[in-house]
């Protein structure tokens, strides 16, 4: 495989498009303006840094997710979680017009929440507010902010949002197109991607740690740890060649406590040996786990319950970041209160559980990473040896054969054969593979823990079955038994 | 017995694939046939899908918060393609942020809809009442 | 040691004193009636059959606490809970008037509590209602329903709520006498609980189960679990004794999770021991496992996660029923919907986990189990030495020397010597031992894992970290270091 | 300086031992001299150990929801006892439920209380409070 980074007089031919592409775009076109503006962040708010802290003093950092449609309505809430919340780390999630680069929409979706006094848009519209109004926001904190959202093209977002004051950019051509979107084709995705990454590889050429974070969970529902781990490792791949140091890769809570902290350790473990093995050093690399981000249960005390188990796992499994849902996650956008109790909730867990060692070592976890290990490795071999040198053809090309498939995305270059369904102790497993490159061995291993099930609940394994673990969690359970 | 027809899909710029799905599985069980259009459908797309498929119901899902900007005007849109008949369903997380029902209900029925569902509503519920509306409408 | 039950002809000799202590006593005159009436009860709400069955099972069984005033109030109360809480087993949590056998102030408790429309007592006073009072609540309800108090002299309340149709029966003459009271003679309060179990024995006899259920956690605060342990296993000898079969021993959770699993998993195996080798057996023995039952955090969402990792642990340790809190327990007495959201939070975390199994036995969690097996045995051992062949009078003579100590009660009959403190993983040693008689080795473990935290924190170790200890869960940490 | 003298006990039927062991040894190293009475004391118990040691303030808890029947009364018979300057103090979770603070703290200053505290208050503020109470009670 050769890895070379997008070559700068491509990247700037590119440029003026990208910029051309809202108004706002026009105030980014000095690109050293937006690196003295950074330059004059103070440390303590440079997302990298307090992930590297993080990593050195073993601790778990908290980020909630939170978003809304006007600036000073977002500056409040943001002041919220960082206060009352105690939030770590802050996020400002896009709405998902700007995700779809629908500028216009968000414009409308600007006036209707002023008129209406409230926000009606999921999240905060960065490119409408432009550089300035990012700023605001930036400025405005104590603490580092994340931008988070889930664009197939977030070239002009990551333009705005990086001049804006921004030291850490979620998202990747993978992880951002495949469940975000329907009719975005990999090999763009991926190369519009490359444009992201590589002006954060040049903003770290002068000097200025970007932090980079793939989305881990995907469509957050059902997937298992290696499908979601060799895209990760794929996506951090493709940001490494970019020239990206700060990297922190993602894995979503799965339900089952032992699979989860095999997925944990096995992905650092991964995502190094990889690495290094395609020549990448001097990289900084982080976890963040997620706090299950299937269907939640509507009543609150029950979703705090899943929000609690989340920060257990995030504890024992020692990552640097976790974040955080809120106890009104099946409902809707939570209020600031229902997002800071969510970071609450979570606190007190990481605090009790700070300084406990949980058996993080044992026979079943050992048995569980060395199965994570060993698909991984199949899928990735796959991606490989299809790439014919060229990683972004390689994608492209196992997306197309399903040599990657992510269960129920919406792409439509997406195969969307693979069917996730746990097993008689709610770890996930695969009841159809698809295309998938496993040997047979593992898919011995898949189907003798599905027929444990099927025995034990004196049903076969069907469709039915894939529904009724969907649903467990918004109804109380793991595993999705009959009644 | 002819086999009732009903458009499905996801509105706007919504992404949320897993809950089409389902419905897409539940509801063709259930005896209709469905045609999917996936997420992220247009009004358009919408209206498209019920002429040519000459559908009974168009149901539409918004999980992710604009369901209100998104659904404007598809009452209207309909009559004036001469879908003047099709029932207007809806079910999701329809508006941003928590939200009494009965207010949502009410702001969706104003915008011409039949019929409005949380995202907890029963299924089984769902597909009784589409089919007695599908027969009340026949009459 | 000689074990013999209290003589029928002692028993009936107290028993008119018992009944003319106050006049709803006399409703009870007839032991028989009461026997006729428990036989008309299903089995479906018999205490001792749910237990039974949820160990069969291997099911863990929930229960909340909760009792006002008024009988009509309290109907209601405990009906919200077995329906909107799911609650599989139903308490009647006893005013503290009642637990004092202060039944005027009882009595004034209930006419105010009328005149405010509210409950002005902590408990519902079931001697004030009387036998059929008592009846209308145990009829009115699906599930088996226990008397939870904290009386030292018991007995009353034991004859009306049994002939009521409760179907168990929390308590023992240490765990109702020391935490619970100030000046109760040790030997008075255990001849007491020798009457209770004696009235329980004989509606064994006569074919009717009463569940007994030793109260664990003591004063909730620290307590180390081989002192819970030597108590729990004493009022368990004590109670099979008199001819109880149905026995349920309880440990508060610690906060550290290798301790408490360990803890559980000693106490079962311990208590086998120790009532086989005294000659009993045919008797069931389950496990309840108390959610932390010291000082809460004040802020809902945080006190939700303490709910959810006691819930964890109740979970993994297997035990057959779990006390549940609410997120109001540190402000007061929880509404009928936060009982009920504390009930849901912890059946969500227990049907989570249920399939799951979490590693249970490791290094750590054999060399705990062992240590406080060896704690329990020093212990035990003593209080046997003291007793002469007299139960009894070892545990009398056992608390005047300080074999056995609570730490932070306020019985003037207990020394109060012993200090507990967290170590650097959290788990609960002692600073003092008081009169303890615990072997060199043992105590040099403890002084050795808290010099650990002595030098992490770069403090010595005084009572201010018992101070800070105390605290530190109502203030988000477990472990009560130095700002 | 005379060291000041306070009279600490937990009213009624209350068991709840943790706090009183922590209130005495805060108020004792913050330099006060403290006559414990431990649990459930009565309200006679109060106002003779403050008569025995002339202390200028009672420390009333009251932690497990009785308190507002426990406390009644109390101001008059310290009056009755002759201790009509005596500071009352009282904290706890002083009634059953949760309650609004400000309400809680009407009714106990209604029966006569200086002060009134909610358990979650912070006690430096408390022992300063104290401090400068005793001063102005001795003008
Ligand atoms: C999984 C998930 C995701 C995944 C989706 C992956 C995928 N491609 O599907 C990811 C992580 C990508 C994602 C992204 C986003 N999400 Co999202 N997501 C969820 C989550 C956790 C579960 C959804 C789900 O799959 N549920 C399981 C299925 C089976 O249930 P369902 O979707 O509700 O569908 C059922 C019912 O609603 C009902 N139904 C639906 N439509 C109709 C129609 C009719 C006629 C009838 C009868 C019934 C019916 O039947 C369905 C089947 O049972 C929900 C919260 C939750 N529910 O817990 C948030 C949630 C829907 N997401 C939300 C948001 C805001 C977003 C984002 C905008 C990001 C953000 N700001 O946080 C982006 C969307 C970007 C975009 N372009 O759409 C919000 C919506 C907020 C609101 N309405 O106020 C939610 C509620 C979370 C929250 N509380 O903030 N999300
Ligand atoms: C541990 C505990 C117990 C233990 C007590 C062991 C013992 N002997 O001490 C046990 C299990 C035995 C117990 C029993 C009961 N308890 Co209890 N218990 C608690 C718990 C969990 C912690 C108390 C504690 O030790 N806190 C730590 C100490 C340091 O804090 P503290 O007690 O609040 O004291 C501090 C402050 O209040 C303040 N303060 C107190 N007084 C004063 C006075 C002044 C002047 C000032 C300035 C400050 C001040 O300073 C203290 C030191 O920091 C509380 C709930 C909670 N807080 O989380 C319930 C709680 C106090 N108990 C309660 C009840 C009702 C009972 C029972 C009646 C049983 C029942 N119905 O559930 C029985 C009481 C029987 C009796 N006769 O008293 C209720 C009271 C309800 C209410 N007021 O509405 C509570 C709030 C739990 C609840 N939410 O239901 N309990």
């Amino acid at each position: 495989m050769k890895y070379q980074p997008l070559p700068w007089k491509d990247f700037l031919a590119q440029r003026p498009a990208v910029l051309d592409s809202w108004p706002t775009g026009k105030d980014v076109a000095s690109i050293d303006e937006g690196l003295r503006y950074q330059r004059g962040i103070p440390e303590s708010k440079n997302f990298a840094k307090a992930m590297a802290k993080a990593k050195a003093a073993g601790r778990t950092l908290l980020q909630p997710r939170a978003g809304v449609a006007l600036i000073d309505d977002h500056i409040r809430l943001l002041r919220f979680l960082e206060t009352e919340g105690t939030a770590d780390l802050l996020p400002t999630t896009i709405d998902a017009y700007t995700r779809q680069n629908r500028y216009e929409e968000a414009a409308r979706g600007i006036e209707k929440s002023r008129a209406a006094g409230t926000s009606l848009l999921n999240g905060f519209p960065a490119v409408n507010h432009g550089r300035d109004g990012c700023r605001m926001v930036t400025e405005a904190v104590t603490k580092p902010v994340q931008v988070r959202h889930g664009t197939p093209d977030a070239r002009l977002l990551a333009e705005i949002s990086l001049a804006g004051g921004f030291t850490s950019y979620e998202g990747g051509g993978i992880s951002y197109n495949i469940p975000y979107a329907k009719k975005v084709e990999v090999g763009k995705c991926l190369r519009d991607w490359q444009y992201v990454d590589r002006l954060i590889g040049y903003y770290e050429e002068n000097g200025i740690t970007i932090n980079r974070e793939p989305f881990g969970p995907l469509t957050g529902t059902l997937v298992p740890p290696f499908i979601s781990h060799a895209i990760a490792i794929l996506e951090g791949l493709l940001a490494l060649e970019q020239g990206v140091k700060s990297l922190t890769l993602g894995y979503g809570q799965g339900g089952n406590v032992l699979q989860d902290l095999a997925a944990l350790a096995s992905l650092r473990e991964l995502a190094d040996e990889y690495f290094h093995r395609a020549g990448f050093d001097g990289y900084d690399l982080t976890l963040v786990f997620h706090q299950w981000m299937g269907g939640f249960p509507e009543d609150e005390a029950k979703a705090f319950s899943v929000i609690s188990l989340g920060a257990f796992v995030a504890s024992a499994g020692r990552v640097e970041k976790t974040i955080v849902k809120s106890p009104q996650e099946a409902v809707g956008i939570p209020t600031k209160e229902s997002n800071a109790a969510g970071l609450k909730a979570t606190r007190q867990v990481l605090s009790m559980m700070m300084d406990q060692q949980i058996c993080t070592d044992n026979v079943v976890i050992r048995r569980e990473t060395d199965l994570i290990r060993r698909e991984v490795d199949s899928l990735m071999s796959a991606v490989f040896a299809a790439a014919d040198d060229d990683l972004v053809q390689g994608i492209v090309r196992a997306f197309a054969g399903g040599i990657l498939d992510v269960p129920f995305a919406p792409s439509i270059y997406n195969k969307g054969k693979v069917l996730p369904i746990r097993d008689n102790e709610g770890y996930i497993r695969l009841f159809a593979k698809g295309s998938l490159p496993l040997g047979e061995d593992i898919m011995a291993f898949h189907k003798e823990r599905l027929q444990e099930r099927s025995k034990a609940e004196g049903r076969p394994v069907t469709f039915q079955m894939v529904t009724d673990d969907i649903y467990a969690i918004s109804k109380g359970k793991l595993i999705g038994r009959p009644k | 017995m002819d086999v009732p027809r009903i458009v499905l899909g996801v509105i706007g710029a919504d992404c949320h694939s897993v809950g089409n799905k389902i419905l897409d599985a539940y509801f063709t069980e259930a005896g209709f046939h469905v045609v999917n259009l996936g997420v992220m459908a247009s009004q358009d797309e919408f209206l498209d899908a019920a002429v040519e498929s000459n559908a009974g119901a168009i149901l539409v899902s918004s999980l992710y918060g604009h369901g209100l900007i998104d659904c404007e005007g598809l009452r209207q849109k309909a009559i004036e393609r001469g879908l003047d008949k099709i029932l207007l369903y809806v079910g999701g997380n329809l508006v941003v942020g928590k939200t009494p029902f009965a207010e949502i209900e009410k702001k969706f029925k104003d915008m011409g809809f039949d019929r409005v569902f949380s995202p907890h509503d029963d299924l089984t519920e769902a597909v009784k009442l589409l089919r007695q509306d599908l027969e009340d409408r026949k009459r």
